[in-house]
């Protein structure tokens, strides 16, 4: 089973590399008022049930892929039909 | 003799540059990126893109600012080069000539041909490393210290056109000469083919990932600390070799 | 507290004056100032009208113990006698007393300045980032290294190098009581948070050192240090009414809002609620301040600097403003803001990073922002210096705060309790081992004693090109002493860094005599002299007589060992508060050393050199195991700890600089924790050959093999002497205990026990033990 | 106009840090098979309609957030409703 995990600074704490980007990119010249980068896991995991699958997705935020005092996460379980298309 | 070491935001291998340059009594400027844009690069001979973390690396190490000189300096650029002038990057400055399109390439190519992926080790390493240089076989001891350093070309003909013409110039390699062959850490980062560095087919534009400024000096060495010069210098020898020929021979 | 306050827009205001004591400690626990209640009374019997919570909380940051060091300024108890100031009473007396005409500013500014030739002065500083790092590692340790390295900007130095000390729980324990961090997630962070601030800035981290233990799995240690250079007329500290106060670098928001009074209570269960205390590093702003900073100090724009670092705006004006003897009236929204609708007293205290504030003489304003812009700097004025000696502050027109400067930094002095703290030595000795070479190998893959090499190559150690000893040497990255660092182009002259901690040695009087002597030996080794020490303590809470106790006995070493071994202190730091709940942190003491070497080319390294060079070892080896290695391995606690004769300490580093300089010595490796065993193995790491060495030869009553090979008691060196100087050596050596023990030969360690057996370990087991 | 832009490496290219992280979470005793990691840039685009939101953000990736060498991409544009919820 494959879960989709994105973490993501939480709201009010100021992001250094998606200020960085977004200048970047309008100096560039694109229309961009501000940029936000996260990370995103794509994990396959050992387990048959969805329901197990986010249990254990929320264990390895919180245990490892995340840190509660400053982001938080998201996290999405793949159907088989779109494995194909995001692996 | 003048050469432009160039930076932006979080360049910093700018001295050591300087302090290399000036051995060859070549006159070095550190100029600010604003400032190239704006009064171009006319007046200089030697164009250097140092170490460091431009705009903090954010994105892919090097990308900022190699897609900044694409946008804004790209008809400079060209012109530097079609003159035979010399440009050199170094670690972040290589990845910034790779993303700019600069390097693999002789003009500058619309799409990178290469890039400068995560080491195998998911690592920053700063570590002594052997080089070999392809020309004569030497074997070189000089530092790295990077964590985006896997060279890899986006394709096996680009690859192959690197080796045919004689493009890559520094191997990773055993003490005793032997090719790394991927071998940690020996090969410290996973680079394809062992590359360390290269050039273009008319070998006036160098990047590399290794910091022979940083070995320019017996001091600066981890052993036999008391001759003058280190094994950095020869690699300058080298890149810098050609230029200060035909210089001298224009000034004659 | 309701009856007690009003509010307007963006400000409120309380009336202290009908305030009872409950309710001054209900105010003052709201607003999270953490004062005490005789500090809120002060504060209540200095104010005849209302006081607003920009004044509130301005006292509340430059009265913490972070920033006004309240303890180490305070007065001390014990056993009926009272001790005042125990900062001056011991070790800036120490320096006072030595009075080294090279001591250039000391206890001074945000760091210590000693002269480095006639032209040039060294600045060095070393922080704690503990709380920070145990709330979010990576953040937490990353702006610790922000934070020193502004240290060593404020004094207008160029930072050159970076240290790093560290202290975590063991990698491998199992659960962590809930609310706290495992270490190997905290390990983790604070190496990558390290790395990526300083590779980031382009500043090398050459020296520093791990350590792990159950002491610290509540509260991990994150010890952050900064070396920077400067010309002696870079150094200007004048500013004058009339010059602008202006705050440059990263824009101000929530983060970090009281982190100083985080930094000064103990850490609460839960943690993860303090995330206002977590920031997120930018070194890539930093690099930009670097930049201006430097640009502002060679052209001499500048009138004064500082850094912001706890208590924010609040902190970094006041101080100036009162150093000088001034006054200030400060804008409150010029600053320049992350977010929209911060209070005013937020914008006041926020410890946002990458900030710092110069003082500008109007005349040089306009090249000031000039520079600024280029180097693409964002600035705010916040306002003008007069001589009023009061610090004003106004918010969109209205005062929302007015305090008598010389109040402000005169609060009512603490009283700490303690008591004696010592540890009584005991006669105990383990069973002896049946085969030492099995001892010494497990001693040599300890995690303590074992190679930090994972750690250190994700750190640049060579950028700037200025690494002449580097931390590591040779292909098996074998450890050295100290780093030396070459600042200047022309001169060979070098800086040598060490570092001593000797957190186990269970009296806290000798272990920080070790300690220092450590830092002294380290420097020594590589031939680094005219040495000047950093103090950093980290302790659990001062309102606890036990820690108090301990903490006293610490700093009487200090004084006593910086004069008898000539080494002044220049500066240093206290971060107390350090409890969890699992109990308080075990008392640690870091001493930093700072060295100069004539010429880097002659620095010595401590692998062997080549074969037939003759061994020595240099001082006493006695019995004193407790809290050694050897006895930690064996979960012993007793024993005899390993004690300072600082007269002969002194003499003999003395007279192994004069061999140095003498050019006569191959190699040099001091002897701590793992004692003779594991120095004479490590000075095999990164050298093709090996050493036999017999220990019946070594200077010692003591009986056993065991307890010779791993003592560790102090003042003692290895030293590989170059053949045919062995005359010579042995005259500088004269009337000082030292002995030929052994030889450099083959490619393994042999060791001659007291029975003349000969043991044998080859080279590559011991660096498969060791790395 | 929000889009979501997801940059992560090709197929077939090694993931040195999916590949830290793998580990790590094995360590812990995850039922992990394998981890990629990519790179989510959420940015706020000062643009009307969906078609050139798209058009720009592919235009973005070339000229900077992607390197073809390695990088593959994905565009996604918020729709109203779950702006609040994403930034
Ligand atoms: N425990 C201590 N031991 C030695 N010096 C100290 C100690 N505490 C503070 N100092 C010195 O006093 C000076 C001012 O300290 P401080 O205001 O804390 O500086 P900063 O806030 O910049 O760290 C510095 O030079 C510092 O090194
Ligand atoms: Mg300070």
């Amino acid at each position: 089973m494959i879960v989709r995990i994105e973490v993501r600074l939480k709201k009010g704490y100021f992001d250094p590399e998606g200020e960085v980007t977004a200048r970047a990119l309008k100096d560039l010249t694109f229309p961009v008022n501000n940029v936000k980068v996260s990370k995103l896991y794509t994990i396959d995991l050992r387990v048959e049930k969805k329901e197990e699958a986010i249990k254990i997705a929320e264990e390895m935020c919180k245990k490892l892929l995340a840190n509660p005092t400053k982001d938080e996460y998201s996290i999405e379980v793949l159907l088989n039909g779109e494995i194909n298309e995001k692996i | 003799m003048r050469a432009c070491i160039a930076r932006v935001g979080g360049t910093n291998c700018d001295l050591e540059m300087k302090i290399v340059l000036e051995e060859y009594k070549i006159k070095a400027e550190i100029v600010h990126m604003k400032r190239l844009i704006k009064e171009g690069l006319r007046g200089y001979d030697i164009l250097v893109f140092p170490g460091g973390f431009s705009y903090g690396d954010y994105v892919r190490a090097g990308a900022i600012w190699g897609k900044e000189i694409l946008a804004k300096m790209r008809r400079e650029i060209e012109e530097f080069i079609e003159s035979n002038k010399l440009i050199i990057g170094i670690c972040n400055g290589f990845q910034v000539l790779v993303e700019a399109g600069v390097l693999p390439d002789d003009g500058i190519s619309e799409v990178p041909k290469a890039v400068l992926a995560t080491n195998i080790s998911a690592k920053y390493e700063c570590r002594w490393i052997y080089l070999r240089v392809e020309d004569n076989g030497e074997v070189l001891r000089v530092p790295i210290g990077h964590g985006e350093g896997r060279f890899m070309p986006s394709s096996n003909e680009i690859l192959m056109d690197l080796i045919k013409n004689r493009c890559i110039i520094f191997r990773y390699a055993k003490p005793s000469g032997e090719l790394a062959n991927g071998e940690y850490p020996y090969n410290p980062n996973g680079s394809i083919y062992d590359i360390a560095g290269i050039c273009n087919k008319k070998r006036n534009i160098f990047g590399m990932m290794p910091h022979p400024e940083r070995a320019f000096f017996g001091w600066q060495m981890p052993d036999n600390r008391g001759k003058k010069y280190g094994d950095g210098k020869k690699i300058f020898d080298m890149i810098l070799g050609g230029i200060i020929e035909s210089h001298s021979m224009e000034k004659n | 507290m309701e009856r007690l306050m009003r509010k307007s827009d963006f400000i409120s205001f309380f009336d202290l004056s009908r305030a009872n004591d409950e309710e001054l400690m209900e105010i003052s626990r709201t607003l999270g100032l953490a004062l005490n209640l005789e500090e809120m009374k002060a504060i209540r019997s200095h104010f005849k009208r209302w006081i607003t919570d920009v004044e509130l909380q301005t006292f509340g940051q430059t009265w913490s113990e972070h920033c006004f060091h309240k303890t180490f300024k305070g007065t001390i108890e014990i056993n009926g006698r009272r001790i005042d100031n125990i900062l001056k009473t011991y070790i800036a007396k120490a320096t006072k007393e030595l009075n080294k005409s090279w001591c250039f500013s000391v206890f001074e500014d945000n760091a210590g300045l000693i002269e480095f030739n006639d032209e040039y002065l060294i600045a060095a500083k070393v922080e704690t980032h503990n709380h920070p790092s145990a709330v979010e590692p990576f953040g937490g340790a990353a702006t610790g290294i922000g934070g020193v390295i502004r240290d060593i900007l404020g004094v207008w130095g160029e930072p050159i190098a970076l240290t790093d000390v560290l202290c975590f729980g063991p990698l491998n324990i199992n659960d962590v009581p809930y609310g706290i961090k495992h270490p190997l997630y905290i390990y983790r962070g604070v190496i990558a948070g390290i790395g990526h601030y300083g590779n980031n800035m382009g500043i090398p981290t050459v020296a520093g050192s791990i350590i792990f233990d159950e002491g610290y799995i509540g509260n991990p240690i994150v010890y952050c240090g900064c070396i920077g250079i400067l010309h002696k007329s870079h150094y200007i500290k004048g500013t004058r009414a009339g010059d602008y106060a202006i705050l440059i670098g990263g824009r101000t928001g929530r983060d970090g809002i009281h982190g100083v009074t985080f930094a000064s209570t103990e850490l609460p269960e839960e943690s993860d609620k303090l995330r206002s205390a977590v920031q997120i590093p930018n070194p890539f702003m930093e690099e930009k301040l670097r930049r201006a900073i430097i640009a502002i100090r060679n052209e001499r724009l500048a009138s004064g600097i500082t850094d912001l670092g706890g208590g924010g705006i609040s902190c970094a004006i006041g101080e100036t403003a009162h150093k000088h003897n001034l006054g200030v009236e400060v804008i409150l929204e010029n600053v320049h803001l992350k977010e929209p609708n911060m209070a005013p007293w937020e914008i006041w205290i926020s410890e946002s990073q990458e900030r710092m504030l110069i003082t500008v003489p109007k005349e040089n304003l306009k090249r000031t922002l000039q520079v600024l812009e280029e180097e693409d700097v964002e600035y705010s004025i916040l306002g003008i210096f007069d001589e009023s000696k009061i610090l004003r502050v106004k918010y969109k027109g209205i005062l929302v705060c007015e305090i008598d400067l010389d109040f402000l930094f005169n609060p009512p002095k603490v009283i700490r309790r303690a008591i004696d703290v010592k540890y009584e030595d005991s006669n105990y000795n383990p069973p002896e081992p049946r085969d030492l070479c099995d001892e010494l190998l497990s001693l040599l893959s300890d995690p303590n004693i074992k190679s930090k090499e994972e750690v250190i190559r994700t750190y640049d150690h060579e950028v700037r090109g200025c690494t002449a000893i580097k931390p590591l040497q040779g292909d098996y990255g074998g450890p050295n002493d100290a780093a030396v660092i070459k600042p200047l182009k022309d001169s060979w002259m070098g800086i040598v860094i060490s570092c001593g901690i000797n957190p186990f040695y269970p009296d806290p009087y000798w272990m920080a005599a070790a300690s220092i002597e450590e830092a002294i030996r380290n420097n020594i080794c590589i031939g680094g002299r005219r040495i000047a020490l950093l103090d950093n303590f980290v302790w659990g809470s001062p309102e606890k007589e036990d820690r108090m106790g301990s903490l006293l006995k610490a700093v009487e070493a200090c004084y006593d060992f910086s004069k008898a071994l000539d080494a002044p202190f220049i500066s240093g730091k206290d971060s107390l508060y350090n409890e969890s709940p699992l109990g308080p942190i075990r008392p640690t003491l870091l001493i930093t050393g700072v060295g100069i070497i004539p010429d880097v080319r002659k620095a010595i390294t401590s692998n062997l050199k080549s074969k037939g060079n003759a061994i020595y070892i240099i001082g006493i080896t006695k019995n004193e195991l407790a809290g050694s290695a050897y006895f930690r391995g064996k979960k012993i606690n007793g024993g005899i700890c390993p004690k300072v004769n600082a007269e002969l300490s002194r003499s003999i580093m003395n007279r192994l600089i004069k061999a140095i300089d003498e050019e006569i010595i191959a190699a040099c490796h001091d002897v701590s924790e793992g004692g003779i065993g594991v120095a004479a193995a490590e000075m095999l790491i990164a050298s093709e050959f090996g050493m036999i060495i017999d220990l019946r030869k070594v200077p010692s009553d003591l009986n056993r093999s065991d307890l010779i090979l791993f003592s560790e008691s102090q003042s003692r060196f290895l030293v590989e002497v170059k053949k045919g100087f062995e005359g010579k050596f042995e005259n500088i050596f004269q009337g000082i205990p030292h002995s030929r023990i052994g030889i450099v030969e083959g490619k393994s360690l042999k060791i001659i026990d007291l029975k003349g057996n000969i043991l044998e370990i080859n080279q590559g087991e011991i660096r498969r033990a060791w790395r």
